[in-house]
């Protein structure tokens, strides 16, 4: 038992990735078996995580839980893991997710094994950014999360489709999406990369706490500029590198094309969990390393966000393609998060930055769960129908009322209908960031406003209106949503109903962590 | 138990109810309206015990019941959450808890509870009727039990739980939770009958309407929060608070950085500003101007859901939290945040009433004198007459949800009617389709009558009058005469439509075959009526002013007394005069007249002078509003948005940089590396030899002679030199 | 003595011109062969006569003399060898036309 | 004394070259398996002194001196330092897979191994030996096998040209140093070509400064230093699978260690005077392969160029002079020799398969080869610098080694050549492996034999493990740069 509690992140972490080998060396054949197996060991780090979250106390300051490794000595960077409220709050929800994602893909049966073991060496590369406390560490597994998700969209993608980037060059539109999410993500990263190294340079550490205090003490002048330069080109290098991941307008053309593209249970991890690793990069490593930069500069973050509301909620209103739909309702939500962030970013330490925080993060959760929940449902469409054309729907409702009730409930948790989660983090956020950035958010509420309108246009398209014959009898006829696919949806439909009734538990944690970093 | 906790249990009975009907008995419909109506008889007991305790209560205004709990961590304090109820709380539940039994109770009987299943009856269409065979083996067609009858009580249960939420939160957090689950109740209620696109297209504009003014209130909400640290009641009402909210100006940067440009807008304090946002709000749900156009195309959905929307609970919840902000719209130092109110109230209420006069489908014409009414309460808001509007909000609760009840209860006897003859073209709702139904349905007639002359004010007897005239009473007691003469000519049109319905409806002679046949309702949707009705009439004694002739003081002005105790200073009720008494007798009275009087042998629309397109058309506001704003939104969203900035722009950029690269990549190839590199450097120097080879080779003959000749020549040569020159 | 030593070395310089003339001159690989055993023949004489006159008791002289006679014989069986095979391949002991190395 | 194992992992394979040759020609089955038995053994004691090289002490080991030109103060003096003993497993694991990979050769497979083999020893002795002479000696016997192995095995279409082109840059290049290297020689005043005595030597900075420029770019020739970098693309491309392999994998490294061996070492100052250029033609290098590679159609050609862009970074971590740097790019040499032999392993494969090289023609191989587009993918994300992978713990070394000097901005413009390697591997292995198969290979591409899959397993062992663990090969790395350091100062 000590040693569970002395290994528990280090078991969290990595235990995926055992899981992903066990599963490559089972039978090829045996389909059930594969699934079963990963599904069962996915469960593992769940419950170690909830385990963790047993055993963390929230009052404590610091991160809990740390444990250090030499990894690369010539660098001074070791694995050093920790948790604190933040990452704590994702971990649970990275944890969460992959089992249900796996279990959504139990329909799977091309090339299994690779899937699989792709989608648990997913879930460490997300769990290692979260758990990092070094920053080398951080952006090791920030990167390598990159390359199943890759092979995962662009293997197990819808094969349909083709996307002309200019005249005459026509790709597949998986292939395209999938490129474009790598290459635009490493692109990103160059500066990150570039300011890790030099950070690396200056200080011959990677530990971020150590890292951190260096950093922002600095003075002087600095590759022959001055350090507030330097800094400010660091702090922008950061910015982007996590703002196309988030994605903050305009650096999120890739999200739309890559969800679209990707198998179901794909785009439940990526809106789930991808996109938060953005957002927590910004918590972890932009406001602590750069809170003089981040004050000054949030009001652009701020303008950011806010495009990325409400260009995210017009975008997402004025699409013809279900999933195109919800994807474009991620950049909307995830807009509040930096919006939150940045509205922290500029009055540090007050109570409403606070507040802002908190939203943001609860925010990430909520997100993770609903998008997570569309994202599944619009796949269990697709898969019996084969198309996500809004107008080929249609009056649905009558044929499978549960999936009807099902959607128009995720649905209302993303539209951020009080009473469920979405609400809650929203209303944080917009309670956070009016004191501090009053005009954005006042503009964000355009936003909030078009949230509603794709929902419902989503919901009408689907559900409502006159039925479309073709779905209604034959071989089309549109079956209801099956057992398996209701076990998918409950644990998150009831996270979202408990958050959104009884938000404190999972906010306490939050809180606390947010006092103390801020 | 301790009333607050009890008060903790209100609104739950129907969110049970909720929950077991979707997940249990969806498939009994016996089952799932005995539940709906179980919670709802439940919560309609706790409300009265509650509302007796309240009674019982000494100087309850000052010690109300309220009880909270943490609910949101935020840094070091908490965001509290809890229930209250004050005398205003009070009068509302007690309405609601009425109404909202009698509408599930009659939804019962709407719904055709006992009639086979239809012939060819689809999920999310109305019943059409289904062909049985008697004893005789004759066929005629009855009404059909509508397909998704256990839904409709789910929803309505999940509505109810909305209401009670709101009605019974200590602050403005829960109360829009309330507001927004209704919100959604009536989105998923108005498109109950989804398969009619009319239907889902009325819930979307209701949705979207109501959220315009939401997301007003939220911004309102977190205004008021940042500003006073919490959002409870009793909290962001106490005096200094709002003496504080009320003198510090909300727009000072902005009046400073453009002084003089908004005197308007800079004059307002926070208090007035937060108000108004709030007020936005109410705006939406209770369907005023300009936020108004949701609310009759509302009537796509099932009656009782029209009642329970836009009279017992959703319209009249608007009001409420307008009443509730009352307070804060009054600390404005300004005045300007209630001119506002009040010239929205004013304004909408007359505006409403001339389109009401100019509708034939029985149920639009109700919703529009809705909105009218409303616009009389929020008037009499914004003139400051707190009691008079809340006043008026319970009474028009229990007449207007008599009269949709009962226009629903017509509808349902002209659907018979249609059933029997078979010809599906006549519009059962269309009041020029019927005439004469006083005979065929005497307890629908009756108790519409007193609901209509409830709704026009009909003096004494009605409780509309009491209510209506004790507005009347203040706007002319405060001088406010702009709105005093506007809700005048509006009480008037309110008689004249009101009596014009009553008079097409169920005056005269039938007009139609189906009217003929028209016959009356099932218990289920009668008792209701009477109940309600009763309350139509009485519950004006209540509200008795002191010095009214004759009956004043007979009973003491109990509801006065008792709301009024809700504000910190007590209003005093407005000083009688004769003047505003005899306005109301005489519009109420001539307006009934003179809509009896022009209508009572008008035969079809083609006879009616009153069927102006302006009014006919409702102003155009639709038409506008589609051209103003949705069209553009849609437009924005798609073409804009998403093709051309998304597309387009970025993507454009995104994939240039690619095409440059590549671009480079054969540039470096083909220009520099293959010309350069490769030719001149590499091969180039390789070349240069082997020519350069190839030239000189030919000195190389290959004949021994030559070579030997050359080599004696220079031999002798050098001997020659060496023996001359060295030697 | 009678005989002077000049004469023997005139007669060694004019028998080296005729066999150098030849090598030069001929084209027939044969007559080549020829000249080069005259001028040979012309180093013998002149190794002998110095022999003789200069420095007798040394047997330096005379070796040599012999060791270029052996030289002599094996490269004129060498070369009359190679003359004769080129002479079946090419049916010609012209050195000219022997000039399948030539560019 | 104890076992002399360098002198013996240098001499066994030529030794079995001779072997080799006295078979007779049609026992192609005891061939093969006797250059596998060697080439097994190379690469058991190259594990063996990898693993024995005992990093705490440092310095030269296995050191064994024999003489050889004593007048002229030549001897066959071996040794390893932690710089050269990654390069000795390298060439050993290079070698072994190499057998494993042309075990299907059927043209005079007993002439090709000899060759390969004669080959190969130059390689190792040239990573062993500390004596300047028996360096270059090495070198050459290393360079002129390739132009046979290339003119005879290659690809019919270019292989004389190539290796015609090949030999001429590496004659004209070692030439050049060659001459450097006399100068050291008689300069010295030592009369000795012991590169451990003539380390010693003082000489002049003037002299440095003269010298350093011929003798480096002498050598990085080899290297592919720009601009004298295309005979090796050329080379790839007609070079047969396991030359290529050799070619990519361990003689362009032969260059650059050279180089960093006579140039830096010997000449520490020449090295600090011009680093500038020797960084500004790695920059030309890394940034100029990246951006030709991504617009290749040939296979071969794009994996050749890579390699330009790869061994420039190479180039970049030497010449930044600092211990990031040298860390980055010594392990740089290790991560891409196995990077490019696998690479061109799996490249053979295909091209057995397909016979063409063309990628656009390529398409849906992974179902017949699933290792190799494993094996592809995994070379792949090495090349674009992956973490998790041999190529990101090597890369991030060097970048910092540029942020570490006062052309930091260098580091930026390098930067670009990440993304731009990334397209288009991730491209090149889609393309080829997946999507639809062309019609005509349907049913003709032949599973991999087992020989096959040993060589890429092996392979991509190296990359993920030493990605995963850096400890595995850094500890070396640091050693021999820490000597270097010392050499220049302590820089």
């Amino acid at each position: 038992m000590t040693f569970l509690n002395q290994h528990l992140l280090t078991l969290i972490l990595f235990f995926p990735l055992l899981a992903a080998v066990i599963v490559l060396l089972l039978p090829k054949g045996k389909l059930s078996l594969i699934r079963w197996t990963a599904f069962g060991l996915s469960l593992v780090p769940f419950a170690l995580s909830v385990y963790l979250w047993i055993l963390f106390d929230p009052a404590k300051s610091g991160f809990q839980f740390e444990v250090q490794y030499t990894w690369y000595a010539a660098l001074n960077s070791t694995l050093h893991l920790g948790v604190d409220g933040l990452s704590l709050t994702m971990v649970l929800l990275t944890t969460l997710l992959t089992p249900i994602a796996i279990l959504a893909s139990f329909n799977i049966s091309d090339r299994l094994r690779a899937y699989m073991f792709l989608f648990l060496a997913l879930e460490t590369g997300m769990l290692g950014v979260f758990l990092a406390l070094d920053l080398l560490i951080f952006f090791v597994f920030w990167e390598v999360g990159l390359v199943p998700m890759y092979f995962l969209i662009n293997q197990w993608g819808s094969e349909k489709g083709d996307r002309e980037m200019w005249k005459g060059a026509v790709v597949q539109a998986r292939n395209y999406a999938s490129l474009k999410f790598m290459i635009y993500t490493m692109a990103g990263s160059l500066g990150l990369l570039l300011a890790i190294q030099l950070l690396g340079v200056l200080f011959q550490t990677y530990d971020l706490p150590t890292l951190t205090g260096k950093w922002t003490a600095l003075e002087g002048t600095l590759l022959g500029l001055p350090v507030a330069t330097v800094k400010t080109v660091a702090f922008w290098a950061f910015v982007i590198a996590f703002a196309i991941k988030v994605p903050v307008w305009p650096f999120h053309t890739w999200l739309p094309d890559a969800h679209t593209e990707a198998p179901t249970a794909g785009s439940m991890i990526l809106a789930g969990v991808l996109l938060k690793l953005g957002a927590y990069g910004f918590l972890r490593l932009v406001l602590p390393l750069y809170p003089a930069e981040s004050a000054k500069y949030a009001g652009a973050l701020a303008f950011l966000a806010v495009m990325a509301i409400v260009f995210g909620a017009f975008a997402s209103y004025g699409q013809k393609d279900f999933k195109r739909l919800v994807a474009y309702s991620s950049v909307n939500h995830m807009g509040f998060v930096v919006l939150g962030i940045a509205a922290a970013a500029k009055a540090a330490g007050t109570l409403d930055a606070n507040i802002a925080l908190n939203g943001a993060v609860l925010q990430m959760f909520n997100h993770g769960l609903s998008a997570a929940g569309m994202f599944f449902l619009v796949g269990v469409l697709y898969e019996r129908t084969h198309t996500r054309n809004l107008d080929d729907f249609g009056g649905l409702f009558p044929l499978v009322p549960v999936y009807g009730g099902i959607l128009i409930f995720t649905s209302m948790a993303s539209l951020g209908l009080p009473g469920l989660n979405g609400f809650v983090s929203e209303f944080l956020v917009v309670r956070g960031s009016w004191p501090i950035l009053t005009v954005y958010t006042a503009i964000a509420m355009i936003g909030l406003l078009f949230t509603g309108a794709y929902i419902l246009k989503g919901i009408k398209q689907v559900l409502h209106g006159p039925l479309n014959e073709h779905w209604a009898h034959g071989e089309h006829k549109l079956t209801e949503i099956s057992p398996r696919e209701i076990v998918v949806m409950a644990p998150l439909m009831v996270l979202i109903l408990v958050i959104g009734v009884y938000p404190a538990w999972i906010l306490e944690i939050i809180n606390k962590a947010v006092m103390m970093l801020f | 138990m301790a009333t607050e906790t009890f008060i903790w249990l209100l609104p739950l009975p129907p969110l049970l109810a909720f929950f077991l009907i979707v997940l249990f008995t969806n498939k009994n419909k016996a089952l799932s309206h005995g539940v709906a109506v179980g919670a709802a008889a439940l919560s309609w007991l706790g409300s009265m015990i509650v509302f007796i305790q309240a009674l019982g209560v000494e100087e309850f205004g000052k010690h109300v019941f309220e009880s909270t709990i943490n609910w949101l961590p935020t840094g070091e304090t908490w965001l509290q959450i809890g229930v209250r109820i004050d005398p205003l709380g009070a009068a509302v539940l007690f309405f609601v808890a009425w109404t909202v039994l009698m509408i599930f109770i009659y939804s019962i009987g709407y719904h055709n509870f006992g009639q086979p299943a239809g012939d060819h009856d689809h999920p999310g269409l109305p019943p059409h009727g289904a062909t049985i065979t008697d004893a005789h083996g004759h066929k005629h067609t009855v009404p059909s039990v509508e397909p998704m009858y256990s839904r409709f009580f789910a929803f309505i249960g999940l509505f109810a739980f909305g209401m009670y939420t709101l009605v019974v939160s200590n602050n403005l957090l829960t109360l829009f939770v309330g507001w927004e689950i209704m919100g959604l109740c009536s989105y998923l209620l108005i498109g109950f009958w989804y398969g009619k696109p009319s239907a889902r297209n009325a819930a979307i504009k209701a949705f979207m309407t109501t959220r315009i003014g939401d997301v007003f209130m939220l911004l309102g909400i977190a205004w008021l929060y940042s500003y006073t640290g919490s959002l409870s009641f009793s909290e962001i009402f106490r005096p200094e608070v709002l003496e504080n909210m009320g003198n510090t100006m909300a727009f000072a940067r902005l009046a400073h950085s453009l002084p003089g440009v908004w005197p308007f807008l800079s004059g307002f304090s926070v208090a007035g500003a937060i108000g108004i946002l709030l007020f936005i709000g109410t705006i939406g749900k209770s369907a005023q101007w300009p936020l108004h156009v949701w609310l009759p195309d509302a009537m796509e959905g099932p009656t009782p859901v029209s009642a329970m929307i836009h009279a017992a609970t959703m319209v009249s919840a608007g009001v409420y939290a307008a009443i509730r902000m009352f307070p804060l719209l009054h600390a404005d130092q300004s005045g300007y945040a209630l001119t506002v109110v009040a010239f929205i109230g004013a304004f909408t209420a007359l505006f409403a009433a001339t389109i009401a006069v100019a509708q034939n489908d029985i149920k639009r014409v109700l919703a529009y004198s809705t909105i009218s009414q409303l616009g009389f309460m929020i008037a009499a808001l914004g003139i400051g007459a707190y009691v008079a509007a809340a006043f008026h909000l319970v009474t028009h609760a229990f007449f207007k949800a008599l009269l949709f009840l009962g226009s629903g209860s017509v509808i349902h006897g002209m659907e018979h009617g249609v059933l029997h003859t078979g010809n599906h073209h006549v519009d059962p709702q269309d009041m020029f389709n019927m005439g004469g139904l006083r005979k065929k349905m005497p307890i629908t007639f009756w108790t519409f009558l007193i609901g209509g002359f409830a709704l026009s004010g009909f003096p004494v007897i009605t409780a509309g009058f009491w209510s209506k005239d004790e507005i009347l009473a203040d706007a002319f007691a405060h001088g406010h005469w702009a709105v005093f003469i506007t809700l005048a000519v509006a009480a008037f049109l309110t008689a004249f439509y009101t009596m014009r319905q009553i008079t097409l409806t169920f005056l005269g002679e039938p007009r139609t075959e189906e009217a003929r046949h028209a016959q009356e309702t099932p218990w289920t949707m009668t008792a209701p009526l009477v109940v309600l009705a009763f309350f139509a009439v009485t519950y004006g004694w209540v509200g008795i002013p002191e010095h009214f002739p004759l009956l004043g003081g007979l009973v003491p002005n109990w509801f006065h007394e008792f709301v009024g105790s809700t504000l910190a200073e007590h209003p005093e009720a407005a000083p009688f005069s004769p003047i505003p008494l005899l306005t109301s007798l005489g519009v109420a009275l001539g307006g009934l007249f003179f809509g009896w009087l022009v209508y009572r042998n008008v035969k079809s629309p083609a006879e009616d002078k009153l069927q102006i397109p302006v009014l006919k058309n409702k102003w155009y506001f639709d038409e506008a509003y589609d051209f103003l704003f949705v069209k553009p939104s849609y437009w924005l969203a798609e073409k804009f948005t998403y093709l051309f900035l998304d597309r387009g722009v970025i993507d454009g950029i995104l994939h240039s940089v690619a095409r440059f690269s590549l671009f480079l990549g054969h540039a470096f190839r083909n220009y520099f590396d293959k010309p350069v590199v490769n030719e001149l450097i590499g091969d180039g120097t390789a070349n240069l030899v082997k020519t350069s080879g190839q030239k000189l080779r030919y000195i190389q003959v290959g004949r021994v002679q030559s070579y030997m000749l050359v080599s004696t020549f220079v031999l002798v040569l050098f001997a020659v030199l060496y023996y001359f020159l060295l030697a | 003595m009678s005989i002077p030593l000049s004469w023997y070395l005139v007669l060694a310089a004019a028998l080296f011109c005729i066999g150098l003339y030849g090598v030069l001159v001929r084209k027939n690989a044969i007559a080549i062969l020829l000249g080069v055993e005259l001028m040979l023949n012309a180093v013998n004489i002149n190794l002998v006569a110095f022999w003789r006159y200069l420095d007798p008791a040394q047997m330096a002289g005379q070796a040599f003399a012999v060791i270029v006679f052996a030289v002599a014989a094996a490269e004129v069986a060498v070369g009359l060898a190679l003359i004769i095979s080129v002479y079946r391949r090419r049916k010609t002991v012209v050195a000219d036309e022997i000039d399948l190395m030539k560019w | 004394m104890q076992f002399p194992f360098l002198s013996v992992i240098v001499f066994l394979p030529a030794a079995v070259a001779l072997v080799i040759l006295l078979y007779k020609p049609e026992w192609k089955k005891a061939i093969r398996w006797t250059a596998l038995a060697a080439g097994l053994v190379a690469l058991v004691l190259s594990f063996w002194v990898y693993f024995a090289y005992d990093k705490a002490a440092g310095g030269y080991q296995f050191i064994e001196k024999y003489d050889w030109m004593p007048m002229l103060g030549i001897s066959l003096h071996f040794g390893v330092d932690g710089m050269s003993v990654p390069l000795i497993l390298l060439t050993g694991v290079v070698m072994f897979t190499g057998v494993l990979i042309s075990w299907g050769i059927e043209d005079r497979p007993r002439e090709f191994f000899a060759f390969l083999f004669i080959l190969a020893s130059g390689v190792f002795g040239v990573f062993a030996s500390l004596d300047l002479f028996m360096l270059f000696f090495f070198y050459e016997i290393a360079v002129f096998p390739m132009y046979l192995l290339i003119a005879i095995w290659g690809w019919v279409r270019t292989r004389e040209y190539a290796a015609m082109k090949l030999t001429l840059y590496l004659f004209v290049g070692s030439v050049i140093s060659l001459i450097g290297a006399l100068v050291m020689y008689f300069t010295s005043g030592q009369h000795t070509f012991d590169m451990l005595v003539l380390a010693t030597a003082q000489f002049t900075p003037e002299f440095q400064k003269t010298w350093f420029l011929p003798v480096f770019l002498g050598f990085a020739v080899l290297g592919g230093i720009f601009p004298f970098h295309n005979w090796s693309p050329d080379g790839h491309v007609a070079a047969p699978t396991a030359v290529s392999m050799f070619h990519a994998g361990v003689l362009m490294k032969l260059g650059a260690f050279a180089a960093l061996r006579v140039g830096i070492m010997l000449l520490p100052e020449g090295a600090k005077f011009w680093s500038p250029l020797i960084m500004s033609l790695a920059l030309v290098n890394i940034v100029y392969g990246a951006f030709i590679a991504s617009v290749q159609t040939d296979f071969k050609y794009v994996i050749g160029f890579s390699s330009v862009s790869h061994m420039g970074l190479v180039a970049m971590g030497f010449a930044t002079l600092n211990r990031d740097g040298m860390i980055g790019a010594g392990l740089q040499m290790f991560s891409h020799g196995v990077m490019t032999a696998l690479f061109f392993a799996v490249v053979g494969m295909v091209y057995d398969r397909a016979h063409t090289r063309e990628i656009p023609k390529l398409g849906g191989m992974v179902k017949p080869l699933p290792l190799p587009a494993i094996g592809l993918i995994v070379g792949s994300l090495v090349s674009m610098g992956m973490p998790g992978f041999s190529g990101f713990i090597a890369e991030f070394p060097i970048f910092r080694g540029i942020w570490g000097t006062e052309r930091w901005w260098m580091a930026i413009i390098a930067a670009v050549s990440i993304v731009v390697t990334a397209s288009y591997v991730l491209l090149v292995a889609r393309k080829v492996f997946f999507g639809a198969m062309p019609a005509e290979f349907e049913g003709h591409i032949s599973p991999i034999n087992v020989f096959d899959k040993i060589a890429l397993v092996l392979l991509m062992a190296f990359m993920i493990g030493i990605g995963l663990f850096p400890a595995l090969m850094v500890p070396w790395v640091q050693t021999g740069v820490d000597r270097i350091l010392a050499l220049l100062g302590g820089a």
